[in-house]
Protein backbone atom coordinates (compact mmCIF):
# COMPACT_ATOMS: atom_id res chain seq x y z
CA UNK A 1 0.00 0.00 0.00
CA UNK A 2 0.88 3.78 -0.27
CA UNK A 3 2.33 5.55 2.72
CA UNK A 4 1.89 9.73 2.91
CA UNK A 5 0.86 12.78 4.34
CA UNK A 6 -1.54 15.42 4.51
CA UNK A 7 -2.99 18.17 6.12
CA UNK A 8 -6.37 19.69 5.36
CA UNK A 9 -6.69 22.99 7.06
CA UNK A 10 -10.48 25.25 7.38
CA UNK A 11 -11.45 28.19 8.62
CA UNK A 12 -13.30 27.65 12.00
CA UNK A 13 -16.88 27.38 11.00
CA UNK A 14 -18.75 24.80 10.24
CA UNK A 15 -19.99 25.61 6.94
CA UNK A 16 -16.26 24.42 5.43
CA UNK A 17 -15.57 20.76 7.52
CA UNK A 18 -17.90 18.68 4.79
CA UNK A 19 -14.62 19.16 2.70
CA UNK A 20 -12.38 17.45 5.42
CA UNK A 21 -14.89 15.06 5.95
CA UNK A 22 -15.18 14.11 1.96
CA UNK A 23 -11.34 14.01 1.70
CA UNK A 24 -11.06 11.44 4.88
CA UNK A 25 -13.92 9.40 3.16
CA UNK A 26 -12.45 8.75 0.14
CA UNK A 27 -9.03 8.08 1.25
CA UNK A 28 -9.71 6.21 3.61
CA UNK A 29 -11.62 4.02 1.22
CA UNK A 30 -8.75 4.44 -1.47
CA UNK A 31 -6.65 2.59 1.19
CA UNK A 32 -9.30 0.30 1.12
CA UNK A 33 -10.98 0.33 3.83
CA UNK A 34 -14.78 -0.78 3.88
CA UNK A 35 -17.31 1.71 3.31
CA UNK A 36 -18.20 1.67 6.94
CA UNK A 37 -14.80 1.96 8.29
CA UNK A 38 -14.33 5.03 6.17
CA UNK A 39 -17.52 6.18 7.15
CA UNK A 40 -16.53 5.85 10.67
CA UNK A 41 -12.86 7.43 10.29
CA UNK A 42 -14.76 10.47 8.66
CA UNK A 43 -17.55 10.64 11.46
CA UNK A 44 -14.77 10.45 14.18
CA UNK A 45 -13.06 13.34 11.99
CA UNK A 46 -15.91 15.56 11.44
CA UNK A 47 -16.61 15.24 15.26
CA UNK A 48 -13.54 16.06 16.28
CA UNK A 49 -13.30 19.54 13.74
CA UNK A 50 -16.89 20.40 15.27
CA UNK A 51 -15.57 20.29 18.94
CA UNK A 52 -12.67 22.59 18.13
CA UNK A 53 -14.86 24.61 16.05
CA UNK A 54 -17.51 25.37 19.15
CA UNK A 55 -15.51 24.24 22.15
CA UNK A 56 -11.98 25.68 21.41
CA UNK A 57 -13.07 28.81 19.11
CA UNK A 58 -16.05 28.36 20.52
CA UNK A 59 -17.66 29.49 17.21
CA UNK A 60 -15.79 32.33 15.82
CA UNK A 61 -14.15 32.08 12.86
CA UNK A 62 -10.64 33.39 11.52
CA UNK A 63 -9.44 30.51 13.35
CA UNK A 64 -7.35 27.46 11.11
CA UNK A 65 -8.36 24.16 12.30
CA UNK A 66 -6.21 21.25 10.64
CA UNK A 67 -6.13 17.20 10.20
CA UNK A 68 -3.41 15.72 9.50
CA UNK A 69 -3.71 12.86 8.21
CA UNK A 70 -1.01 10.17 7.90
CA UNK A 71 -1.05 6.43 5.83
CA UNK A 72 1.81 4.09 7.27
CA UNK A 73 1.17 0.41 6.34
CA UNK A 74 -0.07 -0.60 10.03
CA UNK A 75 -2.23 2.06 10.91
CA UNK A 76 -3.89 6.09 10.03
CA UNK A 77 -3.08 8.75 12.56
CA UNK A 78 -5.27 11.43 12.25
CA UNK A 79 -3.84 15.01 14.36
CA UNK A 80 -6.93 17.94 14.68
CA UNK A 81 -5.03 20.75 15.67
CA UNK A 82 -6.59 24.47 16.63
CA UNK A 83 -5.30 27.30 18.44
CA UNK A 84 -8.33 28.12 20.53
CA UNK A 85 -8.94 27.37 24.13
CA UNK A 86 -7.45 24.19 26.17
CA UNK A 87 -9.33 22.12 28.28
CA UNK A 88 -7.49 19.54 30.40
CA UNK A 89 -8.84 16.36 28.39
CA UNK A 90 -11.77 14.68 26.76
CA UNK A 91 -15.15 13.22 28.31
CA UNK A 92 -13.98 9.49 29.10
CA UNK A 93 -16.70 6.89 27.34
CA UNK A 94 -20.11 6.86 28.79
CA UNK A 95 -21.84 4.31 29.84
CA UNK A 96 -23.80 3.85 26.57
CA UNK A 97 -27.01 2.47 28.36
CA UNK A 98 -28.03 5.05 30.94
CA UNK A 99 -30.54 7.94 29.93
CA UNK A 100 -32.57 5.37 27.19
CA UNK A 101 -36.19 6.91 29.23
CA UNK A 102 -34.73 10.30 28.11
CA UNK A 103 -31.75 11.01 25.86
CA UNK A 104 -29.49 13.96 26.01
CA UNK A 105 -29.51 15.85 23.38
CA UNK A 106 -25.68 16.37 23.24
CA UNK A 107 -22.94 14.80 23.78
CA UNK A 108 -22.46 12.26 21.69
CA UNK A 109 -19.02 13.64 19.57
CA UNK A 110 -16.69 12.05 21.94
CA UNK A 111 -18.29 9.06 22.44
CA UNK A 112 -18.18 8.24 18.48
CA UNK A 113 -14.61 9.13 18.41
CA UNK A 114 -13.84 6.63 20.86
CA UNK A 115 -15.80 4.28 19.84
CA UNK A 116 -14.56 3.84 16.12
CA UNK A 117 -11.04 4.46 16.97
CA UNK A 118 -8.44 2.44 18.11
CA UNK A 119 -6.12 5.33 19.94
CA UNK A 120 -8.26 8.88 21.26
CA UNK A 121 -5.94 11.70 22.72
CA UNK A 122 -5.50 15.21 23.86
CA UNK A 123 -2.98 17.26 24.63
CA UNK A 124 -1.90 21.10 24.50
CA UNK A 125 1.40 22.55 24.26
CA UNK A 126 0.41 25.82 25.43
CA UNK A 127 -0.55 27.63 22.03
CA UNK A 128 -2.04 24.69 20.46
CA UNK A 129 -4.13 21.72 21.46
CA UNK A 130 -4.27 18.64 19.42
CA UNK A 131 -6.67 15.78 19.35
CA UNK A 132 -5.24 12.90 17.94
CA UNK A 133 -6.43 9.41 16.79
CA UNK A 134 -5.02 6.28 15.76
CA UNK A 135 -7.00 3.18 13.85
CA UNK A 136 -4.94 0.19 13.11
CA UNK A 137 -5.23 -1.45 9.94
CA UNK A 138 -4.77 -4.65 9.08
CA UNK A 139 -1.67 -5.72 8.25
CA UNK A 140 -1.80 -7.43 4.56
CA UNK A 141 1.40 -8.96 3.95
CA UNK A 142 1.72 -9.72 -0.15
CA UNK A 143 2.74 -13.07 -1.16
CA UNK A 144 6.48 -13.85 -0.86
CA UNK A 145 8.30 -15.26 -4.32
CA UNK B 1 -49.68 26.68 9.50
CA UNK B 2 -45.92 26.15 7.04
CA UNK B 3 -43.10 28.10 8.04
CA UNK B 4 -42.20 30.02 4.93
CA UNK B 5 -40.51 27.93 2.23
CA UNK B 6 -37.20 29.50 2.60
CA UNK B 7 -37.12 27.32 5.48
CA UNK B 8 -37.28 24.40 3.27
CA UNK B 9 -34.70 25.32 0.70
CA UNK B 10 -31.90 25.88 3.02
CA UNK B 11 -32.65 22.26 4.81
CA UNK B 12 -33.74 21.05 1.63
CA UNK B 13 -36.75 19.09 2.88
CA UNK B 14 -40.14 17.63 1.76
CA UNK B 15 -42.91 17.60 3.41
CA UNK B 16 -46.04 15.30 3.26
CA UNK B 17 -49.37 15.17 5.17
CA UNK B 18 -50.45 11.45 5.47
CA UNK B 19 -54.38 11.90 7.50
CA UNK B 20 -52.35 12.29 10.68
CA UNK B 21 -49.01 12.23 10.16
CA UNK B 22 -46.54 14.14 8.54
CA UNK B 23 -43.71 12.51 6.90
CA UNK B 24 -40.65 14.84 5.88
CA UNK B 25 -37.92 14.01 3.49
CA UNK B 26 -34.63 15.04 4.27
CA UNK B 27 -33.20 15.79 0.57
CA UNK B 28 -29.64 17.23 2.05
CA UNK B 29 -27.00 13.99 1.91
CA UNK B 30 -25.39 15.49 4.67
CA UNK B 31 -26.86 15.70 8.00
CA UNK B 32 -24.18 17.96 9.93
CA UNK B 33 -23.21 20.65 12.15
CA UNK B 34 -23.93 23.04 9.23
CA UNK B 35 -27.47 22.04 8.20
CA UNK B 36 -28.77 19.47 10.92
CA UNK B 37 -29.74 23.67 12.55
CA UNK B 38 -32.06 24.06 10.19
CA UNK B 39 -33.40 20.44 10.77
CA UNK B 40 -34.21 20.66 14.53
CA UNK B 41 -35.66 24.19 13.73
CA UNK B 42 -38.06 23.42 11.40
CA UNK B 43 -39.06 20.04 13.35
CA UNK B 44 -39.83 21.99 16.32
CA UNK B 45 -42.32 24.74 13.97
CA UNK B 46 -43.72 21.60 12.76
CA UNK B 47 -44.44 19.93 16.10
CA UNK B 48 -45.47 23.76 17.40
CA UNK B 49 -47.96 23.94 14.88
CA UNK B 50 -49.60 20.52 15.63
CA UNK B 51 -48.22 17.84 14.47
CA UNK B 52 -47.35 15.55 16.89
CA UNK B 53 -47.38 11.99 14.11
CA UNK B 54 -43.91 12.28 12.31
CA UNK B 55 -41.61 11.12 10.10
CA UNK B 56 -38.30 11.44 9.09
CA UNK B 57 -37.35 9.61 6.15
CA UNK B 58 -33.52 9.74 6.04
CA UNK B 59 -32.76 7.36 2.79
CA UNK B 60 -30.73 10.15 0.96
CA UNK B 61 -29.20 11.17 3.78
CA UNK B 62 -25.41 9.48 2.99
CA UNK B 63 -23.74 11.05 6.46
CA UNK B 64 -24.81 12.10 9.85
CA UNK B 65 -22.62 13.67 13.12
CA UNK B 66 -23.71 13.99 16.09
CA UNK B 67 -25.25 17.28 15.03
CA UNK B 68 -27.89 15.06 12.99
CA UNK B 69 -28.68 12.71 15.76
CA UNK B 70 -29.33 15.56 17.93
CA UNK B 71 -31.80 17.29 15.90
CA UNK B 72 -33.39 14.02 15.95
CA UNK B 73 -33.21 13.78 19.84
CA UNK B 74 -34.30 17.76 20.39
CA UNK B 75 -37.67 17.07 17.97
CA UNK B 76 -38.40 13.67 20.50
CA UNK B 77 -37.68 15.49 23.77
CA UNK B 78 -40.21 18.35 22.43
CA UNK B 79 -43.37 15.63 21.81
CA UNK B 80 -42.79 15.03 25.60
CA UNK B 81 -44.07 11.52 24.98
CA UNK B 82 -47.15 13.13 23.21
CA UNK B 83 -47.40 11.40 19.93
CA UNK B 84 -43.90 10.20 18.20
CA UNK B 85 -41.26 10.61 15.90
CA UNK B 86 -39.76 7.71 14.09
CA UNK B 87 -37.25 7.16 11.29
CA UNK B 88 -37.70 6.11 7.75
CA UNK B 89 -34.54 3.94 6.06
CA UNK B 90 -31.53 4.58 7.43
CA UNK B 91 -28.87 3.57 5.38
CA UNK B 92 -26.40 0.82 6.82
CA UNK B 93 -23.98 3.36 7.56
CA UNK B 94 -26.33 5.65 9.04
CA UNK B 95 -27.89 3.42 11.05
CA UNK B 96 -24.54 2.51 12.57
CA UNK B 97 -24.30 5.61 14.01
CA UNK B 98 -28.01 5.12 15.57
CA UNK B 99 -26.73 1.53 17.02
CA UNK B 100 -23.47 2.93 18.28
CA UNK B 101 -25.08 5.28 20.01
CA UNK B 102 -27.66 3.15 21.14
CA UNK B 103 -30.59 5.87 19.74
CA UNK B 104 -31.87 2.84 17.69
CA UNK B 105 -33.65 2.69 21.24
CA UNK B 106 -34.86 5.11 21.05
CA UNK B 107 -36.43 6.02 17.85
CA UNK B 108 -38.51 3.69 16.10
CA UNK B 109 -36.80 2.82 12.96
CA UNK B 110 -39.09 1.26 9.77
CA UNK B 111 -37.44 -0.16 6.21
CA UNK B 112 -40.47 2.39 4.36
CA UNK B 113 -43.12 5.50 4.41
CA UNK B 114 -45.88 2.52 4.58
CA UNK B 115 -44.87 0.97 7.73
CA UNK B 116 -43.41 3.70 9.00
CA UNK B 117 -47.05 5.49 8.62
CA UNK B 118 -48.73 2.21 9.75
CA UNK B 119 -47.23 2.33 13.30
CA UNK B 120 -47.60 5.84 13.69
CA UNK B 121 -51.60 5.39 12.26
CA UNK B 122 -51.93 2.74 15.44
CA UNK B 123 -51.69 3.95 18.88
CA UNK B 124 -48.06 4.46 20.29
CA UNK B 125 -46.81 2.38 22.43
CA UNK B 126 -43.29 2.57 24.43
CA UNK B 127 -41.59 -0.08 23.24
CA UNK B 128 -39.80 0.06 20.23
CA UNK B 129 -40.53 -2.75 17.60
CA UNK B 130 -37.90 -5.62 17.24
CA UNK B 131 -35.47 -4.80 15.05
CA UNK C 1 -24.92 23.59 -3.20
CA UNK C 2 -22.45 23.76 -0.59
CA UNK C 3 -19.84 26.64 -0.84
CA UNK C 4 -16.87 26.37 1.08
CA UNK C 5 -12.92 26.22 1.29
CA UNK C 6 -10.04 23.86 2.26
CA UNK C 7 -6.35 23.81 1.83
CA UNK C 8 -4.32 20.75 1.39
CA UNK C 9 -0.71 21.02 2.23
CA UNK C 10 1.68 18.14 1.98
CA UNK C 11 5.65 17.86 2.15
CA UNK C 12 7.47 18.69 -1.23
CA UNK C 13 7.81 14.69 -1.97
CA UNK C 14 6.05 12.99 -5.03
CA UNK C 15 4.86 10.40 -2.52
CA UNK C 16 1.91 12.52 -0.91
CA UNK C 17 0.50 14.03 -4.07
CA UNK C 18 -2.06 11.26 -4.26
CA UNK C 19 -3.68 12.13 -1.10
CA UNK C 20 -4.01 15.43 -2.61
CA UNK C 21 -5.21 14.06 -5.92
CA UNK C 22 -8.09 11.58 -4.37
CA UNK C 23 -8.97 14.85 -1.86
CA UNK C 24 -9.87 17.16 -4.88
CA UNK C 25 -11.39 14.51 -7.25
CA UNK C 26 -13.62 13.13 -4.66
CA UNK C 27 -14.61 16.64 -3.49
CA UNK C 28 -15.50 17.69 -7.24
CA UNK C 29 -17.32 14.30 -7.54
CA UNK C 30 -19.50 15.42 -4.74
CA UNK C 31 -20.58 18.92 -5.76
CA UNK C 32 -21.71 17.30 -8.41
CA UNK C 33 -18.96 17.28 -11.22
CA UNK C 34 -18.91 14.01 -13.53
CA UNK C 35 -16.52 11.62 -13.27
CA UNK C 36 -14.73 12.70 -16.18
CA UNK C 37 -14.78 16.61 -14.65
CA UNK C 38 -13.76 15.43 -11.88
CA UNK C 39 -11.05 13.13 -13.40
CA UNK C 40 -9.65 16.23 -15.39
CA UNK C 41 -9.92 18.66 -12.23
CA UNK C 42 -7.66 15.87 -10.59
CA UNK C 43 -5.33 15.90 -13.26
CA UNK C 44 -4.60 19.46 -13.48
CA UNK C 45 -4.46 19.99 -9.76
CA UNK C 46 -1.67 16.72 -9.99
CA UNK C 47 0.58 18.19 -12.64
CA UNK C 48 0.53 21.57 -11.09
CA UNK C 49 1.63 20.39 -7.46
CA UNK C 50 3.79 18.21 -9.42
CA UNK C 51 5.59 20.95 -10.98
CA UNK C 52 6.18 22.90 -7.73
CA UNK C 53 7.79 19.48 -6.81
CA UNK C 54 9.94 19.36 -9.53
CA UNK C 55 10.56 22.96 -10.88
CA UNK C 56 10.09 25.10 -8.02
CA UNK C 57 11.00 22.83 -5.19
CA UNK C 58 13.54 21.01 -7.06
CA UNK C 59 12.93 17.95 -5.97
CA UNK C 60 13.75 18.28 -2.38
CA UNK C 61 11.50 17.43 0.49
CA UNK C 62 11.12 19.75 3.26
CA UNK C 63 8.76 22.38 1.54
CA UNK C 64 5.15 22.80 1.89
CA UNK C 65 2.93 22.86 -0.81
CA UNK C 66 -0.64 23.68 -0.44
CA UNK C 67 -3.71 23.46 -2.58
CA UNK C 68 -6.73 25.90 -1.91
CA UNK C 69 -9.76 24.84 -3.07
CA UNK C 70 -12.27 27.09 -2.98
CA UNK C 71 -16.38 26.38 -3.98
CA UNK C 72 -18.68 28.86 -4.92
CA UNK C 73 -21.92 28.60 -6.76
CA UNK C 74 -21.05 29.41 -10.13
CA UNK C 75 -16.78 28.24 -9.77
CA UNK C 76 -14.05 26.00 -8.35
CA UNK C 77 -10.52 28.03 -7.71
CA UNK C 78 -7.27 26.23 -7.24
CA UNK C 79 -4.65 27.84 -6.04
CA UNK C 80 -1.74 25.80 -5.67
CA UNK C 81 1.59 28.00 -4.15
CA UNK C 82 4.65 26.97 -2.67
CA UNK C 83 7.79 29.34 -1.50
CA UNK C 84 10.21 27.58 -3.92
CA UNK C 85 11.93 29.42 -6.89
CA UNK C 86 9.75 31.87 -9.23
CA UNK C 87 9.80 31.72 -12.54
CA UNK C 88 8.46 34.33 -15.38
CA UNK C 89 5.50 32.38 -16.09
CA UNK C 90 4.59 29.25 -17.24
CA UNK C 91 4.69 27.91 -20.91
CA UNK C 92 1.80 28.87 -23.45
CA UNK C 93 -0.51 26.24 -24.90
CA UNK C 94 1.84 24.56 -27.39
CA UNK C 95 0.78 23.24 -30.98
CA UNK C 96 -0.97 19.82 -30.16
CA UNK C 97 -0.20 18.81 -33.32
CA UNK C 98 3.43 18.88 -34.11
CA UNK C 99 5.44 16.17 -32.87
CA UNK C 100 3.73 13.77 -33.82
CA UNK C 101 6.18 11.68 -35.34
CA UNK C 102 8.66 12.51 -32.62
CA UNK C 103 7.21 12.67 -29.64
CA UNK C 104 8.64 14.50 -26.72
CA UNK C 105 9.00 12.61 -23.76
CA UNK C 106 8.10 15.87 -21.62
CA UNK C 107 5.79 18.58 -21.30
CA UNK C 108 2.78 18.03 -21.18
CA UNK C 109 1.22 18.88 -17.86
CA UNK C 110 0.77 23.00 -18.51
CA UNK C 111 -0.92 21.44 -21.68
CA UNK C 112 -3.36 19.31 -19.81
CA UNK C 113 -3.86 22.31 -17.44
CA UNK C 114 -4.65 24.60 -20.09
CA UNK C 115 -6.70 22.04 -21.56
CA UNK C 116 -9.37 21.31 -18.52
CA UNK C 117 -9.35 24.45 -16.87
CA UNK C 118 -11.04 27.45 -17.84
CA UNK C 119 -8.27 29.95 -16.78
CA UNK C 120 -4.56 29.03 -15.82
CA UNK C 121 -2.20 31.92 -14.12
CA UNK C 122 0.93 32.05 -13.07
CA UNK C 123 2.35 34.80 -10.20
CA UNK C 124 5.11 35.53 -7.56
CA UNK C 125 4.83 38.00 -4.33
CA UNK C 126 8.83 37.32 -4.32
CA UNK C 127 8.06 34.81 -1.82
CA UNK C 128 5.72 32.63 -2.38
CA UNK C 129 4.38 31.69 -6.18
CA UNK C 130 0.89 30.48 -6.78
CA UNK C 131 -0.52 29.16 -9.97
CA UNK C 132 -4.19 29.59 -10.23
CA UNK C 133 -6.59 27.89 -11.87
CA UNK C 134 -10.55 28.39 -12.48
CA UNK C 135 -13.04 25.94 -13.61
CA UNK C 136 -16.68 27.42 -14.66
CA UNK C 137 -19.61 25.11 -13.19
CA UNK C 138 -23.11 25.51 -15.10
CA UNK C 139 -25.03 27.52 -12.67
CA UNK C 140 -27.57 24.92 -11.69
CA UNK C 141 -30.96 27.23 -10.78
CA UNK C 142 -33.84 25.33 -7.81
CA UNK C 143 -37.45 25.38 -8.88
CA UNK C 144 -38.71 28.70 -8.23
CA UNK C 145 -41.47 27.94 -5.55
CA UNK D 1 17.04 -12.13 -18.88
CA UNK D 2 14.51 -10.74 -16.43
CA UNK D 3 15.22 -8.57 -13.47
CA UNK D 4 14.94 -8.86 -10.07
CA UNK D 5 11.20 -9.22 -8.99
CA UNK D 6 11.75 -6.81 -6.58
CA UNK D 7 11.20 -4.34 -9.31
CA UNK D 8 7.73 -5.72 -10.11
CA UNK D 9 6.73 -5.36 -6.54
CA UNK D 10 7.89 -1.64 -6.37
CA UNK D 11 5.60 -0.85 -10.02
CA UNK D 12 3.01 -3.90 -9.89
CA UNK D 13 3.06 -5.35 -12.99
CA UNK D 14 2.48 -8.62 -13.89
CA UNK D 15 4.37 -10.05 -17.13
CA UNK D 16 3.72 -12.19 -19.45
CA UNK D 17 5.70 -13.75 -22.66
CA UNK D 18 2.64 -14.95 -26.06
CA UNK D 19 5.09 -15.94 -29.37
CA UNK D 20 7.28 -12.69 -29.63
CA UNK D 21 5.30 -10.44 -27.35
CA UNK D 22 5.30 -9.91 -24.02
CA UNK D 23 2.09 -8.34 -22.46
CA UNK D 24 2.49 -6.22 -19.40
CA UNK D 25 -0.44 -5.50 -17.36
CA UNK D 26 -0.04 -2.74 -14.62
CA UNK D 27 -1.58 -4.04 -11.34
CA UNK D 28 -0.94 -0.04 -9.92
CA UNK D 29 -4.13 1.76 -9.89
CA UNK D 30 -2.37 5.34 -10.39
CA UNK D 31 -0.18 5.09 -12.72
CA UNK D 32 1.74 9.18 -11.20
CA UNK D 33 5.14 10.65 -10.56
CA UNK D 34 5.83 8.47 -7.99
CA UNK D 35 4.99 5.18 -9.74
CA UNK D 36 5.68 5.97 -13.14
CA UNK D 37 9.99 5.74 -12.55
CA UNK D 38 9.77 2.39 -11.96
CA UNK D 39 7.35 1.33 -14.82
CA UNK D 40 9.91 3.77 -16.95
CA UNK D 41 12.84 1.50 -15.83
CA UNK D 42 10.95 -1.35 -15.80
CA UNK D 43 10.05 -0.98 -19.75
CA UNK D 44 13.65 0.26 -20.19
CA UNK D 45 15.04 -3.11 -18.75
CA UNK D 46 12.57 -5.12 -20.89
CA UNK D 47 13.34 -3.41 -24.36
CA UNK D 48 17.02 -3.70 -23.63
CA UNK D 49 16.67 -7.61 -22.68
CA UNK D 50 15.18 -7.77 -26.36
CA UNK D 51 11.25 -7.56 -25.77
CA UNK D 52 10.32 -5.60 -28.81
CA UNK D 53 7.02 -6.39 -29.55
CA UNK D 54 5.52 -4.97 -26.01
CA UNK D 55 1.65 -4.43 -25.16
CA UNK D 56 0.93 -2.67 -21.86
CA UNK D 57 -2.22 -3.24 -20.33
CA UNK D 58 -3.83 -0.01 -18.53
CA UNK D 59 -7.39 -1.69 -17.61
CA UNK D 60 -6.71 -1.37 -13.75
CA UNK D 61 -5.24 2.15 -14.32
CA UNK D 62 -7.49 4.67 -12.79
CA UNK D 63 -5.90 7.53 -12.87
CA UNK D 64 -2.50 8.77 -15.14
CA UNK D 65 -0.49 12.21 -15.02
CA UNK D 66 1.43 13.13 -17.49
CA UNK D 67 4.63 11.19 -16.09
CA UNK D 68 2.87 8.16 -16.30
CA UNK D 69 2.07 9.20 -19.98
CA UNK D 70 5.89 9.99 -20.37
CA UNK D 71 7.00 6.38 -19.36
CA UNK D 72 5.28 4.96 -22.27
CA UNK D 73 6.53 7.82 -24.72
CA UNK D 74 9.88 7.01 -23.55
CA UNK D 75 9.92 3.24 -24.33
CA UNK D 76 8.48 3.97 -27.76
CA UNK D 77 11.25 6.30 -28.24
CA UNK D 78 13.70 3.49 -27.07
CA UNK D 79 12.45 1.52 -29.77
CA UNK D 80 12.95 3.45 -32.54
CA UNK D 81 10.64 2.28 -35.10
CA UNK D 82 12.15 -1.21 -34.32
CA UNK D 83 9.03 -2.73 -32.90
CA UNK D 84 6.11 -1.34 -31.31
CA UNK D 85 4.59 -0.61 -27.85
CA UNK D 86 0.58 -0.96 -28.01
CA UNK D 87 -1.63 -0.02 -24.99
CA UNK D 88 -4.62 -2.26 -23.90
CA UNK D 89 -8.32 -0.97 -22.60
CA UNK D 90 -7.56 2.23 -21.19
CA UNK D 91 -10.56 3.08 -19.02
CA UNK D 92 -12.52 6.35 -20.60
CA UNK D 93 -10.87 8.76 -18.13
CA UNK D 94 -7.50 7.65 -18.86
CA UNK D 95 -7.91 7.32 -22.90
CA UNK D 96 -9.02 10.91 -22.33
CA UNK D 97 -5.44 11.71 -21.95
CA UNK D 98 -4.35 10.45 -24.59
CA UNK D 99 -6.71 12.31 -26.96
CA UNK D 100 -6.40 15.47 -25.17
CA UNK D 101 -2.47 15.35 -25.72
CA UNK D 102 -2.72 13.51 -29.12
CA UNK D 103 -0.95 10.45 -27.95
CA UNK D 104 -3.70 8.58 -29.19
CA UNK D 105 -1.99 9.28 -32.37
CA UNK D 106 1.07 8.00 -31.38
CA UNK D 107 -0.18 4.50 -29.63
CA UNK D 108 -1.87 2.07 -31.31
CA UNK D 109 -5.17 1.43 -28.88
CA UNK D 110 -6.54 -1.62 -28.43
CA UNK D 111 -9.47 -2.91 -26.35
CA UNK D 112 -8.20 -6.31 -25.62
CA UNK D 113 -5.34 -8.63 -25.14
CA UNK D 114 -6.46 -10.26 -28.01
CA UNK D 115 -6.49 -7.68 -30.39
CA UNK D 116 -3.17 -6.37 -29.12
CA UNK D 117 -1.42 -9.86 -29.95
CA UNK D 118 -2.99 -9.68 -33.10
CA UNK D 119 -1.62 -6.44 -34.21
CA UNK D 120 1.78 -7.13 -32.87
CA UNK D 121 2.31 -10.29 -34.54
CA UNK D 122 1.16 -8.89 -38.02
CA UNK D 123 3.75 -7.21 -39.28
CA UNK D 124 4.22 -3.50 -38.00
CA UNK D 125 3.21 -0.81 -39.79
CA UNK D 126 3.40 2.68 -38.79
CA UNK D 127 -0.19 3.95 -39.38
CA UNK D 128 -2.34 3.51 -36.68
CA UNK D 129 -5.65 1.93 -36.45
CA UNK D 130 -9.23 3.73 -37.33
CA UNK D 131 -10.04 4.64 -33.24
N1 LIG E 1 -11.56 20.06 21.03
C1 LIG E 1 -12.15 20.32 22.24
N2 LIG E 1 -11.78 21.39 22.93
C2 LIG E 1 -12.37 21.67 24.11
N3 LIG E 1 -13.33 20.91 24.67
C3 LIG E 1 -13.74 19.82 24.03
C4 LIG E 1 -13.18 19.48 22.78
N4 LIG E 1 -13.79 18.35 22.38
C5 LIG E 1 -14.69 18.03 23.31
N5 LIG E 1 -14.67 18.90 24.32
C6 LIG E 1 -15.49 18.85 25.57
O1 LIG E 1 -16.07 17.56 25.62
C7 LIG E 1 -17.50 17.65 25.71
C8 LIG E 1 -18.15 16.50 24.97
O2 LIG E 1 -17.97 16.63 23.60
P1 LIG E 1 -18.92 15.87 22.62
O3 LIG E 1 -19.00 14.45 23.04
O4 LIG E 1 -18.45 16.11 21.24
O5 LIG E 1 -20.35 16.49 22.83
P2 LIG E 1 -20.89 17.97 22.60
O6 LIG E 1 -19.93 18.66 21.68
O7 LIG E 1 -22.22 17.74 22.00
O8 LIG E 1 -20.95 18.58 23.96
C9 LIG E 1 -17.82 19.00 25.14
O9 LIG E 1 -19.03 19.49 25.65
C10 LIG E 1 -16.63 19.83 25.58
O10 LIG E 1 -16.79 20.27 26.88
N1 LIG F 1 5.35 25.65 -10.73
C1 LIG F 1 6.33 25.87 -11.61
N2 LIG F 1 7.44 26.51 -11.23
C2 LIG F 1 8.42 26.73 -12.09
N3 LIG F 1 8.42 26.34 -13.38
C3 LIG F 1 7.34 25.68 -13.82
C4 LIG F 1 6.26 25.42 -12.98
N4 LIG F 1 5.34 24.75 -13.69
C5 LIG F 1 5.84 24.62 -14.93
N5 LIG F 1 7.05 25.17 -15.03
C6 LIG F 1 7.88 25.26 -16.25
O1 LIG F 1 7.07 24.91 -17.36
C7 LIG F 1 7.64 23.80 -18.07
C8 LIG F 1 6.55 22.92 -18.64
O2 LIG F 1 5.91 22.22 -17.60
P1 LIG F 1 5.09 20.91 -17.92
O3 LIG F 1 4.21 21.18 -19.07
O4 LIG F 1 4.44 20.45 -16.68
O5 LIG F 1 6.15 19.86 -18.41
P2 LIG F 1 7.41 19.22 -17.66
O6 LIG F 1 7.21 19.41 -16.20
O7 LIG F 1 7.35 17.80 -18.10
O8 LIG F 1 8.59 19.95 -18.19
C9 LIG F 1 8.54 23.12 -17.09
O9 LIG F 1 9.59 22.41 -17.72
C10 LIG F 1 9.05 24.29 -16.25
O10 LIG F 1 10.13 24.92 -16.90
Amino acid sequence: MRTGSISLTIDSEFQHVFLVGIAVQQICSWIPLSDQSAFEMEMAVVEAVNNSIEHACHNQSGHPITTRMKLSEDRIIFVISDAGDAVIGLPEMPALDDHLASPPERGRGVQIMRAVMDEVAYRTDGTSNFVTMVKYLPIVRTEDN
Amino acid sequence: MHAPPVENMIMELQERIDGDALVATVLESRLDASSAPALKKRMAALIKDGHHRLALDLSAVEFIDSSGLSAMVSALRQLQGDGDLVLIAPRNTVLSMFKLTRLDRVFRIFPDQTQALAALASPISQCAPDR
